[in-house]
């Protein structure tokens, strides 16, 4: 009955394929020039966009083909932010530092700092299972306004 | 000879042949795992198409339709409101398909309760839009299903195509800016405004009136309301017109532009557009030509 | 201190968006939402340090040895765009999920401008910075681009709300906007 | 019986219009007008003169040829730009260059965006920075004050107490032996130095900000949180090292301080809109105020801060919302 | 693919050492050409330079001193001098000075000084600089006269004036500090 | 779209500065007068040409997942031989362009036509297409410039246009902002004058 | 001074205008015909019982509320069911109605209209919450919410007050003034009745300090009641709406988007106190209530006792007649009161006010833009940014307007009546919230 409190991002996306509860969905990743002829390349982001699964009890409701929004919650945005970005920009550079303090050395330092990201990657490797469970996508049909 | 070629030409080709060399195998990596399968013909569709993004076509936006009819690889139930049969022919010949044919279509209000015809009673005094005034009160001329004049739906359209007249109060809808992109159907919030065949030389025939109310109740807020006499569904030969909850509909797919049914009609309810002046003028042709 | 110093430089006196005019494609295309520039800003931290790492030792230890600080354009536009990339990869690989959720978030990841000028600012000579020095001053520009596209997306949001004359709308008033708070911060002159 | 009139709820509105509102703040800034007409007489009512028609005709040129929009020259919002563009610059200021400051306010600041309300910079504030960057020279100059004055551009000029505090300490020169080169406190609160047209005399602005807290036209938070912040901040460097940061009081009464934070912070368009938020942005511009103040290279930072935070202002209001009912329950 | 990748990145490589080879000639020839435009505009002439870098007695970077001979005689020194007192960025210039340490003239080498205000040091844009001719830095502060030196600051600009002193300064006193030495050259 | 149209899109209707909002940073950072505007633009339009046509002519020889990386590598590469040889010859541009030279690697401008533009047609529409957005760039730059350059110095190419200083804003980074703002808005106004002319 | 206790967050303090305050209750006769609205209750409409040609009595049910949250109906006249048929309600829309011609004034049977004061209640709890579901009652504070609904607790609920609202914050409005002063005794005796059909045993009345009267005349009869007290408050617009007025009261916050029972509160207007009182003793039907016709415009303001279905014209004649000049008429207060395009419409259980006002009054301010001065957040009493709701509904962001809670919205008007530059705010604010309920409720089936 009661309204959403939390806030959610949204995206559109267009539905690839539908299979059992899970909705597959491809969203494009809109660059800064929309207009330009250059589009995804520029930046040199891939431009087929990523495809999204989205688990849904309703999945039936959507077919291929369909323009949907996929909504996530913004802590969660966030949260993907920080892990994704922040932590392994922290360790680098705490990394780094700790090791120049260490040897002195700055090329040392620097490859230590770059390499101190592999572990953490590792580690998320390791913990993919549970992000999975944490990073839950809504999906509904797409609004012309979004 | 030396000057030329000396170890930094060395260097230069071994350090960026060996930096070249990583960055290849990592774009690499990135093209298999994010191969591009995208159509080329998507971009040649979307660059045929008018690029306004307005959504006419019931997809979100130009790109979205390219996509849609690349897919497909038919024309088949796709259609661009603005740029109309013109560019689907274009994409036909583009993609080399056949075209379907299109019908052209435009929009048509359907309320004539001018201040004229239906004097305001009352006077609204609130925020200018016709969803709140809908939701407060019937309208200043009385009628529920009437025109509320506050323009929602010229502010929905984004081709200036309507606009409203300050002398009725009713919005105006310029048959050759309208590209059918149904924007202000989804606006108005009575349900006035109807997408109809654009017909043979623009010509079209349609009730101009959407009050189901009994006759005796509409007929008293507005003089040419549809009062459900049912003259007009009598004098149809082609079966076009259908009577419910005391109002006349005239589907435009049967309707063969016959013009009988207007002059019987005794409130002038029934419009016709763009025809040519009737020799013999019925009682009061002098309200439908400010109609049209 | 030092850092401290190059830090508020970086961050409000020679702004990289308001005085160094670098990146400023994002800035006025990343979209009118404040949580998505707050994503922006992030990725860009990390991207422009891990760029900035990666170019200074190409520099110093491939590039000036060799005498061949020529290539330094070329070499680091290869490795500032692969980098992106296989941070990409790396995380699509390791945790599709946080690459799902990353992707809803950030409508798009990086653009190269920004972390390119930095990079090759990082090693001018007249900063002379080391490697702990060029890379807090990456940090410092990522914070200072953070700003400014948060406080942005901030006034974006507003503007979308009030209604600006149709001649003004979307990029004009973007880039008015730009040159107020640049006037603004010109109050931050000769701070450090 | 006429037509009746059907509206929507309520059908009672109160008392207020957007012109009441402004004229008001028109009529408060009174006594800080005629201090500075005494002060600096001719050449003060010239410039806030020119400022306020030109400020005038260009939103009337404006929003006739190029918005083409209702009529809105007076409502009063154009004038109080005026008189406080007036208001920020030294009296003995070009004219022409005031109509530029005016044109850039306005167009710039203020129309660019639709008009009333939709601005996010303080136009009067947009035009002064404006001016200041693009004519240092001339910014810079100020006259020195005299009772009755009738000179016009050519009077004695002289640094403020502000430029002279900051010129000094940059030599190394010490704060007590540069204080008392300059006005007296007294004179100071009353408007006896050298400055902008209108933010000399603290006392008289401070009569118009009472008036318009009586009438309830502007709150206590912005003013309070600006100043108290900015008296702290003074105070806790003033205490660290009182040879080279000047004392909070004199702070207070220098410069545009006292005009900045009782007419321009207060501006609606272009502060926050809940109480905390209204906190969080005077506490922002104190900070700013101080640290530009001490360690920039400007002397005076108000102008400055004050848009800096209004770049703020949407983020603000984001996150400071005003206290929602049944947001926590409290029960008892 | 990659190996495609290789031989672009490769043959590009190539071609641009090639065109460096081809323009390092002119490149270094330009700066040169640069450097002796300067210090032909603050001394005045002569047929023999000799380049020697001296620390100055306060700054972290040491001055390139050109010696200027006319028939063997020592007729001036080109110092190329630095400060970082500037309103924005570094300052460089080049100053000439009279083997009695009086100052023949300067010229801006490098600055990103404000145009408008600061860039009035550049002997194009105003003649404020002209005050330094035949200033005799032992008999005169080389100051800005807000601080009670002799020189007329650029108005609103008093920062980079005070900077451009600062920089003048050291090429003077590095150059009082190290004289003895310069004059030896002489000798040599 | 003949070649004349292909040509002169790029000054108003399709001005990659003025509308399509690319390649902002050095149209905004090296414009404080009309002749690094000049300058920069031409710089950008020898890379643009020259890249269009090395890759209209490899087109054909780059396997489709190397492509843009070789893309990239050609670019490069013609905007290091720009550096040089500006270096080289025209040494107070190259001072005053500075950071921007470089930075042509990565203006979506002439990544964007090399990838939407040259890898898909013959070498001379991609050069006249180079040509049509270069000089469209070189257009809109050496416009901002000149209008900074006039309002900041009084000046123009140089040529003192009034006696005094001018308005010192328009030299510095806001009046980069300010002035691109105000010209995007005039260019809306000419463009759809001009599309209702058509 | 101690100060007067009222709830925190806003509010506005709109000129009182009480004009009809010493004026007795009168009872007008019935009229010719009357008019019964089906739908004069929050809920499903009701369904007619009888039909055309149909003679009826006074207090007979003709219409029977079928669906859980809906309301009996019955005929406040004697007298033959001339048709069913739609006519224009408040707002101009047709509704059905049961249309009466009026024939003398007989009352059904079983209907107690002896005028004599019967203050104990022998019926058990189920019994009173039935009586009053048969009887028709609904609030009769504004939103005419089905009485007995609200009289049963739902389970896993613990009702600890029962707030009774006499705060009558509405100007003009002052029906519940003389209801107070001149039904004293049943009112109090209709409070305990619901006290004991919600088991709670304390009753607060809540009374706006700007009728010391009413107070006075509670306050002394409540002594003889055991937990029934009077709270003075402060005068406050809108003291009355239930969560400000528990706020004032009790000092508790319902949360956002729930019922009061959920901080063991019950809220019931003075009225439908009154209403309970006339139902459980007297087994008397709502079928008439008190009406006040005041306004600028209105010749002798005054507070009618009429029966339901009668049409305000009658009304607007016994209180004098319209000056020419009128030209606004409102159903309801000035602040929440939905002006009539037609003065023909009936009276309905709803309507607690008849107001008129002459042009000068009527017309809204010149709309300018939004100055953001911050008075629509500074009075709004739910703590939201109307100026904020307004521009996302006007831009048709609807999910922005829920995310900004604007369904927290309870319509008060307080901030269009403050706006400066007269933004149609909770106009647009209530398009938002018709858009967001659908949207709602789209989202839960
Ligand atoms: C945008 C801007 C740029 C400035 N650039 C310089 C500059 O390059 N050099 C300088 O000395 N002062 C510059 N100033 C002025 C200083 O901030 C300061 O006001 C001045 O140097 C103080 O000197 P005065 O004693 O002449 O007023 C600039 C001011 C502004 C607003
Ligand atoms: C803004 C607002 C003002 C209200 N003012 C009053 C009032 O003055 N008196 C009153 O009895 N009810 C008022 N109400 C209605 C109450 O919230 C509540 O519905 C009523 O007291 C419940 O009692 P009832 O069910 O017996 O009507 C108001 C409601 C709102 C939303
Ligand atoms: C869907 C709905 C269900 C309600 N259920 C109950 C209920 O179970 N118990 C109760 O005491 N009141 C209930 N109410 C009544 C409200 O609390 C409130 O008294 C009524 O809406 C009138 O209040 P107002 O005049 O302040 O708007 C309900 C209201 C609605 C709309
Ligand atoms: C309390 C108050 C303070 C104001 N302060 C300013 C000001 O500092 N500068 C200004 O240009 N306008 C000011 N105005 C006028 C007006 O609000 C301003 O022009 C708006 O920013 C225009 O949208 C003020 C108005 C009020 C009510
Ligand atoms: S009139 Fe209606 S259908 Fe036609 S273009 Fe306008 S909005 Fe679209
Ligand atoms: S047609 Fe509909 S939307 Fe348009 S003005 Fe009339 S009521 Fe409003
Ligand atoms: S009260 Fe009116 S003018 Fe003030 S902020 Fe609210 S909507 Fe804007
Ligand atoms: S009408 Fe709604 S938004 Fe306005 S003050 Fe009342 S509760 Fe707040
Ligand atoms: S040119 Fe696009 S971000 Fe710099």
């Amino acid at each position: 009955m009661r309204g959403r409190k939390v806030q959610n991002i949204c995206h559109p996306g267009v539905v690839e394929s539908q299979e059992g509860n899970m909705v597959l969905v491809r969203i494009e990743s809109r660059s800064s020039c929309g207009n330009c002829q250059a589009k995804s390349y520029c930046g040199m982001v891939e431009s087929e966009g990523r495809i999204i699964e989205v688990k849904s009890g309703r999945s039936e409701d959507f077919s291929p083909g369909q323009q949907v929004d996929i909504m996530l919650d913004t802590s969660l945005g966030y949260r993907a932010l920080f892990l994704g970005y922040i932590l392994p920009f922290l360790i680098m550079v705490s990394g780094l530092f700790l090791m120049h303090l260490i040897s002195g050395d700055e090329a040392l330092s620097a490859l230590t700092a770059i390499l101190l990201i592999v572990p953490y990657y590792y580690l998320l490797y390791r913990n993919r299972g549970s992000l999975r469970e944490r990073f839950r996508f809504y999906i509904k049909p797409g609004s012309k306004s979004s | 000879m030396n000057e030329l070629f000396n170890e930094i030409t060395l260097f230069s080709v071994v350090s960026l042949g060996a930096i070249g060399g990583v960055a290849a195998i990592i774009l690499f990596m990135v093209a298999q795992k994010f191969r591009v399968i995208e159509d080329p013909r998507i971009d040649i569709v979307e660059g045929l198409l008018p690029g306004a993004n307005c959504g006419g076509c019931g997809l979100a936006g130009c790109r979205a339709l390219a996509e849609a009819i690349v897919k497909d690889e038919s024309l088949e139930g796709f259609n661009c409101p603005p740029g109309g049969s013109d560019v689907m022919q274009q994409i036909a010949e583009a993609m080399g398909w056949e075209a379907g044919e299109q019908t052209p279509m435009v929009a048509v209000l359907r309320c004539n309760g001018t201040r004229e015809f239906a004097p305001p009673k009352v006077q609204y005094d609130s925020a200018m839009t016709c969803t709140f005034a809908h939701s407060l009160f019937s309208g200043e001329g009385g009628c529920p299903f009437g025109c509320l004049g506050c323009g929602d739906c010229v502010r929905a359209c984004d081709f200036d195509a309507m606009y409203m007249d300050p002398e009725s109060g009713l919005p105006v809808i310029l048959d050759e800016k309208c590209v059918a992109c149904g924007a202000c159907v989804k606006a108005c919030p009575r349900d006035i405004i109807e997408m109809r065949k654009k017909g043979k030389k623009n010509r079209r025939i349609f009730v101009s009136c959407i009050n189901r109310e009994k006759g005796g109740v509409a007929r008293k807020n507005c003089k040419v309301a549809c009062i459900g006499c049912g003259r007009c569904v009598k004098e149809c030969r082609f079966e076009a017109i259908t009577m419910e909850n005391n109002l006349a509909y005239i589907d435009y797919n049967k309707c063969t532009l016959c013009r009988k049914c207007a002059p019987v009609c005794p409130t002038n309810a029934i419009h016709e557009l763009n025809f040519p002046v009737r020799k013999k003028k019925p009682a009061d042709t002098d309200k439908q030509e400010k109609n049209v | 201190m030092e850092y401290i110093i190059i830090i508020i430089g970086a961050v409000f006196v020679n702004n990289i968006v308001l005085a160094q005019f670098l990146g400023i494609c994002p800035y006025l295309g990343v979209s009118a939402k404040v949580p998505t520039s707050v994503g922006m800003s992030g990725a860009v931290m990390f991207v422009m340090t891990l760029a900035t790492l990666v170019t200074f030792l190409i520099f110093n230890y491939i590039l000036v040895p060799l005498n061949i600080e020529y290539l330094q354009t070329i070499s680091y536009i290869l490795v500032v765009a692969s980098l992106v990339q296989m941070v990409e990869i790396i995380l699509k690989k390791v945790s599709p999920a946080l690459y799902q959720a990353l992707g809803i978030f950030l409508p798009l990841i990086v653009t190269n401008c920004a972390i390119l000028g930095v990079t090759i600012l990082a090693v001018r000579e007249d900063y002379g910075f080391n490697l702990l020095e060029a890379v807090v001053f990456a940090i410092g520009n990522a914070l200072g681009f953070a700003l400014t596209i948060i406080i942005f997306a901030g006034i974006r949001e507003h503007l979308d709300l009030v209604d600006v004359p149709k001649g003004m709308r979307g990029a004009p008033a973007a880039l008015v906007v730009a040159g107020i708070l640049a006037l603004a911060f010109m109050g931050f002159a000769n701070l450090v | 019986m006429k037509v009746l009139t059907v509206s929507g709820s309520p059908h009672f509105h109160a008392d207020h219009s957007v012109s009441r509102i402004m004229y008001g703040v028109v009529f408060s800034l009174i006594p800080a007008m005629l201090v500075s007409f005494y002060f600096f007489g001719l050449a003060a009512i010239l410039v806030t003169l020119t400022a306020v028609v030109s400020c005038m005709a260009f939103e009337f040129l404006i929003q006739k040829y190029l918005i083409r929009g209702p009529m809105t020259i007076f409502d009063g919002s154009a004038i109080i730009t005026g008189v406080l563009l007036a208001f920020n610059v030294p009296a003995n200021l070009p004219l022409g260059i005031v109509v530029i400051g005016a044109a850039v306010a306005i167009g710039m600041g203020k129309m660019t965006f639709g008009g009333l309300g939709k601005n996010p910079f303080n136009p009067a504030l947009v035009g002064r920075v404006f001016l200041m960057i693009s004519f240092p020279v001339q910014m810079t100059t100020y006259p020195e004050p005299s009772a009755f004055s009738t000179r016009l551009a050519d009077a004695v000029t002289g640094p403020t107490p502000l430029t002279f505090l900051k010129g000094g300490v940059d030599q190394g020169e010490k704060v007590s032996e540069l204080m008392p080169q300059i006005p007296d406190y007294a004179n100071m609160m009353l408007g006896n130095m050298g400055g902008s047209v209108g933010e000399v005399s603290a006392l008289a602005i401070i009569l118009g900000g009472l008036y318009m807290l009586a009438r309830r036209i502007i709150s206590w938070h912005i003013p309070v949180s600006y100043l108290g912040t900015a008296a702290i901040l003074s105070a806790i460097f003033w205490m660290v090292n009182p040879e080279v940061y000047p004392d909070p009081l004199f702070h207070l009464m220098a410069g545009g301080l006292m005009l900045g934070a009782i007419y321009m912070a207060t501006d609606y368009a272009t502060s926050p809109m809940s109480k905390t938020g209204m906190i969080i942005f005077g506490i922002g511009c104190g900070l700013l105020t101080v640290i530009i103040r001490l360690f920039g290279a400007y002397p005076e930072g108000v102008a400055f801060s004050i848009l800096i935070m209004n770049a703020f202002v949407p983020l603000i209001n984001r996150g400071f919302k005003p206290k929602r009912f049944g947001e926590e329950i409290k029960n008892g | 693919m990659v190996l495609t990748l290789i031989i672009v990145a490769a043959a590009a490589s190539f071609t641009l050492a090639t065109v460096y080879n081809l323009t390092k000639e002119p490149i270094e020839r330009s700066r040169e050409a640069a450097r002796q435009e300067a210090i032909g505009m603050v001394l005045p002439a002569f047929d023999r330079l000799v380049s020697k870098k001296l620390m100055p007695p306060s700054g972290s970077d040491s001055l390139e001193f050109n010696l200027a001979f006319d028939n063997g005689n020592l007729i001036g020194v080109a110092v190329s001098t630095y400060t970082g007192m500037g309103y924005s960025g570094v300052i460089r210039a080049m100053v000439g000075l009279t083997p009695d340490g009086e100052i023949i003239d300067v010229v801006h080498l490098e600055h990103a000084e404000t145009p408008g205000l600061g860039d009035k040091i550049e002997k194009g844009k105003s003649d404020w600089s002209d005050q330094f001719r035949g200033f005799d830095p032992s008999e005169q502060a080389l100051r800005v006269r807000q601080d009670g030196g002799d020189i007329d600051a650029i108005t609103a600009a008093t920062i980079t004036a005070r900077a451009y002193c600062d920089a003048i300064e050291r090429a003077y006193l590095t150059f009082e500090a190290n004289k003895q030495e310069i004059i030896n050259k002489e000798e040599e | 779209m003949g070649q004349l149209q292909n040509f002169s899109k790029g000054f108003i209707r399709e001005n990659p500065v003025l509308v399509l909002l690319l390649g902002l940073c050095p149209a905004l950072g090296v414009t404080t007068s009309a002749f690094n505007g000049l300058g920069m633009g031409l710089a950008t339009t020898f890379v643009l040409v020259s890249s269009n046509i090395v890759v209209s002519l490899i087109k054909n020889l780059i396997p489709a997942k190397v492509r843009i990386p070789s893309f990239i590598v050609v670019i490069a590469s013609f905007v290091t031989i720009t550096q040089l040889v500006m270096e080289a010859y025209l040494p107070a541009l190259f001072d005053s362009l500075g950071l921007f030279i470089p930075l042509i690697v990565v203006n979506c401008l002439v990544m964007g036509r090399a990838e939407a533009f040259a890898s898909k047609n013959d070498t001379f529409s991609a050069i006249i297409d180079g040509l049509g957005m270069g000089l469209g760039f070189a257009f809109a730059l050496t416009l901002l410039g000149g209008l900074r350059e006039i309002l900041g110095a009084g000046e123009f190419f140089g040529l003192s246009l009034f006696p005094g200083d001018g308005m010192l804003v328009f030299v510095l980074a806001p009046g980069a902002f300010i002035g691109l703002g105000y010209l995007v808005a005039l260019n809306n106004i000419v463009k759809k004058k001009l599309d209702k002319t058509a | 001074m101690h100060q007067l206790k009222t709830f925190v967050i806003g509010g506005v303090h709109p000129p009182e205008k009480k004009l009809a305050e010493k004026q007795p209750i009168v009872r007008l006769d019935p009229p010719k015909t009357v008019s019964i609205l089906l739908s004069q209750h929050l809920g499903a409409p009701a369904v007619p019982v009888v039909a055309k040609g149909d003679k009826v009595l006074a207090g007979q049910i003709i219409a029977r509320g079928e669906s859980f949250i809906s309301a009996n109906i019955h005929s406040s006249v004697s007298g033959t069911v001339a048709k069913v048929d739609g006519v224009p309600d408040t707002s101009g829309y047709r509704k059905q109605a049961i249309i009466i011609n009026v024939e003398g004034d007989e009352w059904a049977e079983g209907v107690d209209r002896d005028e004599a004061f019967v203050r104990d209640c022998q019926m058990s709890p189920e019994e009173i919450v039935s009586r009053v579901k048969d009887c028709g009652v609904v609030g009769l504070g504004g939103a005419t919410f089905p009485s007995h609904v609200k009289l049963k607790v739902p389970k896993g609920k613990k009702a600890e007050y029962l707030i009774i609202n006499g705060v009558e914050c509405e100007p003009c409005l002052t029906a519940d003034h003389r209801l107070m002063l001149e039904k004293g005794n049943e009112i109090m005796a209709g409070i305990s009745i619901q006290m004991k059909a919600l088991g709670v045993g304390r009753a607060i009345i809540g009374i706006e300090n700007n009728k010391p009267d009413a107070i006075n005349n509670l306050s002394e009869i409540a002594r003889e009641y055991e937990g029934i007290e009077v709270q003075p408050l402060k005068v406050k617009y809108p003291q009355g709406a239930e969560k400000q007025l528990i706020k004032a009261v009790v000092g508790r916050e319902v949360p956002s988007g729930k019922l009061p029972i959920e901080v063991g509160c019950v809220v019931h207007n003075v009225g439908t106190a009154f209403a309970v009182y006339e139902a459980v003793q007297k087994n008397k039907p709502l079928v008439e209530r008190v009406v006040t016709v005041s306004g600028d415009s209105v010749r002798k303001p005054s507070n009618f006792m009429v029966r339901i279905g009668t049409p305000v014209s009658e009304l607007i004649e016994a209180a004098g007649g319209l000056p020419e000049d009128t030209s606004k008429v409102v159903n309801g207060g000035p602040m929440m009161g939905k002006a009539l395009n037609d003065i023909s419409v009936p009276v309905t259980k709803g309507t607690s006010g008849i107001l008129a006002f002459p042009g000068s009054e009527s017309r809204r301010p010149a709309e300018q833009n939004c100055i953001r001065c911050a008075r629509c957040l500074t009075v709004c009493p739910m703590g939201l940014e109307p100026y904020l709701l307004s521009a996302l509904a006007e831009k048709q962001r609807f999910e922005d307007c829920e995310m900004e809670r604007i369904m927290d919205c309870m319509e008060c008007g307080s901030c269009l009546y403050i706006c400066p530059s007269g933004k149609p705010l909770l106009d647009y604010i209530r398009v938002g919230k018709n858009r967001v309920g659908i949207m709602i409720r789209e989202r839960s089936h």
